[in-house]
């Protein structure tokens, strides 16, 4: 029993951190630049699609990977030239408007040019297998790198936001646009870049999923409320809090729907257990929320006062 | 008040329109077309409300459809336990929809802008799962109704006489909304809006009337609840699903949010138009979004700031 | 689909045969061809339309189709439903793929129209409401984890772990498994709805090490849930399931689900020569290959035209039910019959997961596991 | 002449920085007394603990010999302590009337009324364009907040204060970013008010602090470094060496 809640604690803290990869190009443009980006879900699905096409002409995930990230990237540029740049001075609601208004056009936009069904991407022969881990269970080497790469994602966001001049910038940025422009600094071409950066990582971590999620047209709406959640836990704009967060809603909600029913069982009969465990392990993420901002209206590492 | 606020008037003629609907679809033989009308009236219904907190109270709530899943359920338990008065069953939509929200609402008033944006979401997601997981009332798969309910009497089976009903119920809420906005609870709701710390240096504590604008907003959204039950015969937790709530907030600032007008104007555009888009293909989403993206570029404040570039209507309250 | 455009040509192919003008065949297609889960009903349409296209008059009259996409809201739905048995005045609706858009159009359209089921099949509809105007043509839900179940107790597996999304045809699932399985169900579990990450289930299912698992995890759960069972390197514990390894998912599961077993009511390799002549046909047409949703869609509309030939024309209702209760037209299943609660009596199979010598994917039948077998609701179904 | 508003070793630190730093003063009923200081001495954070919008670390306010520390803003203002914003905090989108007629009505009756138009409430109306009147922006009062020149902005904030019939006022800069006509005319209000009310009023201009103030304060670093009259404070030579001379 101890050993199953520590390896669940491990795939909770493993989900958390998929969460946090797909997560942390939202962080950048909605934390650091104050963007409501609705249509980060449907970049991640973007990224995902192209991995999958690209991957599928190579015959290689690597290669696959290489031409997808490049691709996702010249995308949000083109994203950014042609809509986003027009909010970035508009109110959250503009923005929400938009951006709801671009799920629909590119979640449909996929749909014809890649059909309804569900697509398929290999793993890559040095990455399938597994490593056997106590007992009987043998865990994926696959699921290894993608810890590898959410980790190092959230080190190099860290240090980009705090340790590089281009972090500095925009920090100041974000809170006084005017200052940084006095300084000489082309503002809209550094949103534009942090843009298109920020769609990128979510097209990283939609290929990087692909092998182990269905990539299918709902998969960036499945995605999205999650990852706000996560933000929103974490607090806006901090890398450290969306990372933190990611962890603990991956933990809630794997710990909380294997383990919610056992604890349960200890304070009710066996079927109104199993009947409140069903009910409730859904609502877990959304009750840890409300919690969170019940306790700390930011968010763990949120400003005070900020929006 | 004397000369009527030219929104006012848009508004006033726009009820017209609506009123004429079923005799000219009639005329023109096409009866079907009341149906989906009553639709566009119920998601005016719905989005006027969500414009007295969203619009008038600067309070994005990310969970508005929940209350009309609470009117929709109400429908459904009314059904079961005799009540088949459509006053009951807004009557027990209102009680169920204003104690959620009073709980609820206290405690997301705690945050701010996103934050609440967020809370909000969460629960109604809990609404949602529990909605869900009530296998009594079908769960997931939802529960027909086995007619529609009836007002002091008369039935509402006909088409004609719930969308006059429907109609009425959103003239009523107009009308209700449109004093409200004007009154000292309005001046409040919308001074906390322009400026809360202003308001404090007045004397006031915005709480409890945001808290209050809130529960009257739920309340009048499971209005919307108990006619779109009517209206489908079925009731099924997909009403108050987050996509619905996000939908909700789209027409509202697609008709521009802040005027009555623009709310209902919003819906009544929003809905016919994935309406008439969907008659031509099954990639209707593609031009939804399309036409929301293009408002936004190019016509901030939605609908209203368009019709007002065109010389339509102008501002005032309303 | 351009629901005008398609109109238009049908009519124009009806133009050309001396056909009566006064009575028009209409038939609705009331899926959900829209959104993220709209696979399936693409399935379901392109099944039926193709039936319609082989046939050119369906019913050997002049014949109008509306294609309508229910968005996979019930109140849509329920208002498209409407308006195609109101205003298009359809005689039939081939409709629809989820069980709670069931919910919202079976009444509206049962009132003055016959409702042929391509998929959904709620136990309600089969039981205590069922309805004289209303056809499951596919099968009724709780048929096929009860084949999954006897296959086990066929060969002797003597326990299980279970599982499905937490909703009601997720329980109706299990709850259909346990009614016929004789071993002992080690766990059972729930999961909420479009879950993404499947490590914990697999972890319990590792620690336990049962004899078999049964799934029912309907679209892009079974996607991800067959991938990482695959990848957690438990195949060695049979995986069978229902509704979760098909041709709408197997292009994205390919080689992890190569080999795993499902019960169905149809494959493309089930050899009866209007089915193999169907695949063959479909996969030219649509360049996919077609699911049991497909079957049921072209089997919905060769079921219509059987009935419309045999009474001769679309007003007399009565004689139209009795000749849809006949079943009498060559369906893509073989022997194919009605119980009296208007669901079908048909044979059930275990499938497997294949890879296909031209790269494609699809499920392929390993054995017969029950013959001419009706649901377990009839008794409760009175009309 | 008793105290109105006393003020007990308060105390506020922002991180390791004390911007309030045990400042004791008091105030005495009638007064016009001028807190002034450079830059950066903590003269707006010391408003916001008086006024409630920031709650300090430690210390004591006493109005009216009530201990008002704890109490928020919006419970100050209805015993009678209002304050007006160093930056310019209206209600933009409303109506010049409608800024005003709402302090007025959150002191008069209920706001929770959802059906008579407040619009047409004459006595509300009638006391808002008496304090509209009496800072001269009578013949503006239909106009928005926003479509205001800066000036009138710092008018319609005293008229707002004003509104809400207070015993002690808390100026923040009123003549900030005035010139000229704007200022003597705000001056000239000042010099009317103070024979009814007691001021408090933070200010750079030395002529007009030292024109009105019955006494005055020098905040430096957070804490207090003179009290006393326009002469005394003029003459202190801690305060000539700290402030004055910087500032000539």
């Amino acid at each position: 029993m101890t050993n199953l809640f520590l390896l669940q604690l491990l795939n909770g803290a493993q989900f958390g951190i998929l969460l946090f990869l797909v997560a942390a190009g939202l962080t950048l443009v909605f934390g650091i630049m104050d963007f409501i980006n609705l249509a980060h879900g449907v970049l991640y699905m973007v990224g995902a699609y192209l991995m999958a096409t690209f991957a599928g002409l190579t015959d290689s995930f690597w290669l696959g990977l290489m031409l997808a990230l490049p691709a996702t990237l010249i995308f949000g540029l083109v994203l950014e030239f042609l809509v986003f740049r027009r909010l970035y001075d508009r109110s959250h609601l503009d923005q929400v408007l938009a951006t709801f208004g671009l799920i629909l056009m590119l979640s449909e936009g996929v749909r014809i040019l890649w059909g309804s069904a569900p697509l398929n991407v290999d793993m890559p022969e040095l990455l399938s297998g597994s490593v056997p881990l106590a007992g009987p269970l043998k865990y994926p080497v696959y699921r290894i790198a993608v810890i590898a790469a959410g980790l190092a994602s959230a080190v190099g966001l860290w240090a980009l936001i705090n340790h590089t001049r281009v972090g500095m910038l925009l920090r100041a940025g974000a809170s006084n646009r005017p200052m940084v422009a006095a300084l000489g600094v082309d503002i809209s071409r550094l949103f534009m870049l942090v843009f298109a950066f920020g769609a990128m990582l979510a097209g990283f971590a939609g290929a990087i999923v692909a092998p182990i999620l269905s990539v299918d047209p709902g998969m960036g709406e499945s995605i999205l409320i999650l990852t706000f959640v996560v933000i929103v836990i974490g607090g806006v704009g901090s890398i450290r809090g969306a990372f933190l967060a990611a962890i603990l809603v991956g933990v809630v909600d794997t710990v909380g729907r294997t383990f919610g029913p056992i604890w349960l069982r200890m304070v009710m009969d066996p079927s109104a257990a199993a009947q409140t465990g069903r009910m409730l392990a859904p609502m877990l993420v959304y009750l840890l929320m409300a919690a969170v901002l019940f306790w700390s209206p930011t968010g763990l590492f949120g400003r005070k006062g900020a929006k | 008040m004397s000369p009527l606020a030219p929104r006012l008037k848009a508004a006033l003629a726009l009820f017209l329109l609506m009123a004429l609907v079923p005799p000219v679809v009639t005329a023109l033989g096409d009866p079907f077309l009341t149906v989906v009308a009553n639709r566009m009236l119920v998601f005016a219904i719905a989005a006027l409300s969500l414009d007295l907190i969203l619009g008038y109270g600067a309070m994005v709530s990310f969970g508005h459809a929940a209350y009309l899943g609470f009117g929709a359920y109400a429908v459904a338990l009314g059904a079961r336990w005799g009540l088949s008065d459509l006053l009951a069953q807004i009557l027990l939509g209102m009680a169920m929809s204003a104690g959620f929200a009073l709980v609820t609402g206290a405690i997301s008033l705690r945050t701010k802008g996103v934050y609440f944006i967020m809370i909000t979401l969460a629960f109604a997601q809990m609404a949602y799962f529990f909605f869900v997981a009530q296998s009594s009332l079908g769960g997931d798969d939802g529960v027909a109704l086995q007619a529609r309910s009836s007002l002091l009497g008369v039935s509402l089976e006909g088409d004609m006489a719930l969308y006059y009903v429907t109609l009425g119920a959103l003239m009523t809420i107009y009308a209700g909304l449109y004093r409200l906005t004007g009154s000292r609870f309005g001046r409040v709701l919308k001074g906390t809006r322009e400026n809360a710390l202003r308001m404090q240096a007045m004397g006031y504590r915005p709480f409890p009337y945001q808290l209050v604008a809130y529960v009257i907003a739920a309340c009048l959204c499971s209005v919307a609840g108990v006619l779109l039950a009517n209206l489908t015969e079925y009731v099924s937790p997909a009403y108050m699903g987050w996509h619905r709530s996000g939908e909700l907030i789209v027409m509202l600032v697609f008709g521009g949010i802040g005027t009555l007008t623009g709310a209902v104007a919003g819906a009544l555009v929003a809905v016919g138009l994935e309406e008439v888009l969907a008659i031509f293909s099954d990639h209707w989403r593609l031009g939804f979004g399309l036409v929301l993206v293009l408002v936004v570029l190019f016509s901030p404040d939605g609908l209203t700031g368009l019709a007002k570039r065109l010389g339509i209507g102008g501002r005032g309250n309303g | 689909m351009n629901r005008t455009k398609l109109t238009a040509a049908l009519m124009l192919s009806a133009a050309m045969a001396p056909a009566a003008h006064a009575e028009t065949l209409k038939i609705g297609i009331l899926t959900t061809t829209s959104g993220p889960p709209a696979v399936l009903g693409e399935h379901a349409r392109d099944g039926a339309l193709l039936a319609a296209e082989q046939l050119g008059m369906v019913g050997g009259m002049e014949t109008e189709i509306f294609v309508v996409d229910a968005e996979g809201k019930p109140d849509v739905a329920a208002q498209k439903a409407r308006e195609l048995v109101e205003r298009d005045g359809v005689q039939f609706v081939i409709g629809p793929i989820f069980s709670n858009v069931m919910g919202a159009i079976a009444g509206p359209i049962t009132e003055s129209a016959f409702l042929l089921s391509p998929n959904a099949g709620p136990s309600v509809y089969a039981g205590e409401n069922c309805h004289p105007n209303l056809f499951g043509v596919a099968y009724q839900n709780d048929q096929m984890p009860t084949v999954l179940a006897k296959h086990m107790n066929d060969t002797g597996i003597g326990d299980a772990f279970i599982l499905a999304p937490n909703y009601q045809a997720g329980q109706d699932s299990l709850n259909g498994f346990k009614s016929v399985f004789e071993g002992t169900v080690t766990s059972e579990l729930y999961v909420p709805l479009g879950q993404l990450d499947y490590s914990a289930e697999l972890a319990q299912i590792a620690a336990l090490q049962p004899s078999a698992v049964y799934a029912f995890l309907p679209g892009g759960m079974g996607v991800n849930f067959v991938k990482q069972y695959d990848q957690a390197g438990l195949k060695s514990i049979p995986l069978m399931t229902a509704f979760t390894v098909d041709e709408t998912t197997l292009p994205a599961e390919q080689d992890a689900a190569v080999g795993m077993l499902s019960g169905t009511n149809w494959s493309p390799s089930l050899d009866v020569p209007a089915s193999l002549a169907f695949v063959e046909a479909f996969e030219a047409k649509y360049d996919y290959v077609p699911a049991l949703y497909a079957a049921g869609g072209y089997d919905s509309m060769m079921l219509i035209d059987s009935a419309v030939k045999a009474v001769g024309n679309v007003t007399d209702m009565d004689a139209l039910r009795a000749a849809l209760e006949a079943a009498d037209f060559s369906s893509v299943r073989g022997d194919f019959s009605f119980s009296s609660n208007h669901f079908p009596v048909q044979n059930f199979y275990l499938a497997e997961a294949v890879k296909r010598e031209d790269g494609k994917y699809q499920t392929q039948i390993v054995e017969t596991v029950y013959e001419a077998y009706a649901d377990a609701y009839v008794d409760q179904c009175k009309m | 002449m008793a105290d109105l508003l006393e003020i007990r070793e308060l105390r506020k630190n922002f991180g390791a920085l004390a911007v309030t730093d045990g400042v004791s003063l008091s105030v005495a009923e009638g007064e016009l007394h001028a807190v002034i200081g450079p830059n950066g001495a903590g003269k707006t954070t010391l408003i916001a603990q008086l006024s409630g919008q920031l709650a300090p670390d430690s210390g004591q306010v006493l109005y009216a010999g009530e201990d008002i520390t704890h109490l928020d803003m919006a419970a100050r203002v209805r015993r009678g302590l209002a304050r007006s914003f160093q930056i310019t905090a209206l209600l933009p989108g409303m109506s010049v009337l409608e800024n005003v007629a709402l302090a007025v009505q959150a002191r008069s009756g209920s706001s929770f009324r959802f059906w008579r138009d407040a619009g047409g409430e004459e006595i509300t109306n009638a006391q808002a364009r008496a304090a509209l009147e009496e800072v001269g922006l009578a013949d503006r009062a239909s106009v928005q907040a926003q479509a205001l020149s800066h000036g009138e902005q710092r008018q319609l904030e005293l008229a707002v204060a004003l509104a809400t019939k207070p015993r002690l006022l808390l100026l923040d800069e009123p003549l900030a970013g005035t010139g000229g006509q704007e200022a003597e005319r705000l001056i000239a209000l000042m010099q009317r008010l103070k024979s009814r009310l007691t001021i408090v009023l933070i200010e750079h201009d030395m002529d007009a602090v030292f024109q009105l103030a019955d006494r005055i304060s020098v905040l430096v670093y957070g804490a207090i470094a003179a009290t006393g009259s326009p002469e005394a404070v003029r003459a202190d030579p801690a305060v000539r060496a700290a402030y004055l001379g910087e500032d000539a």
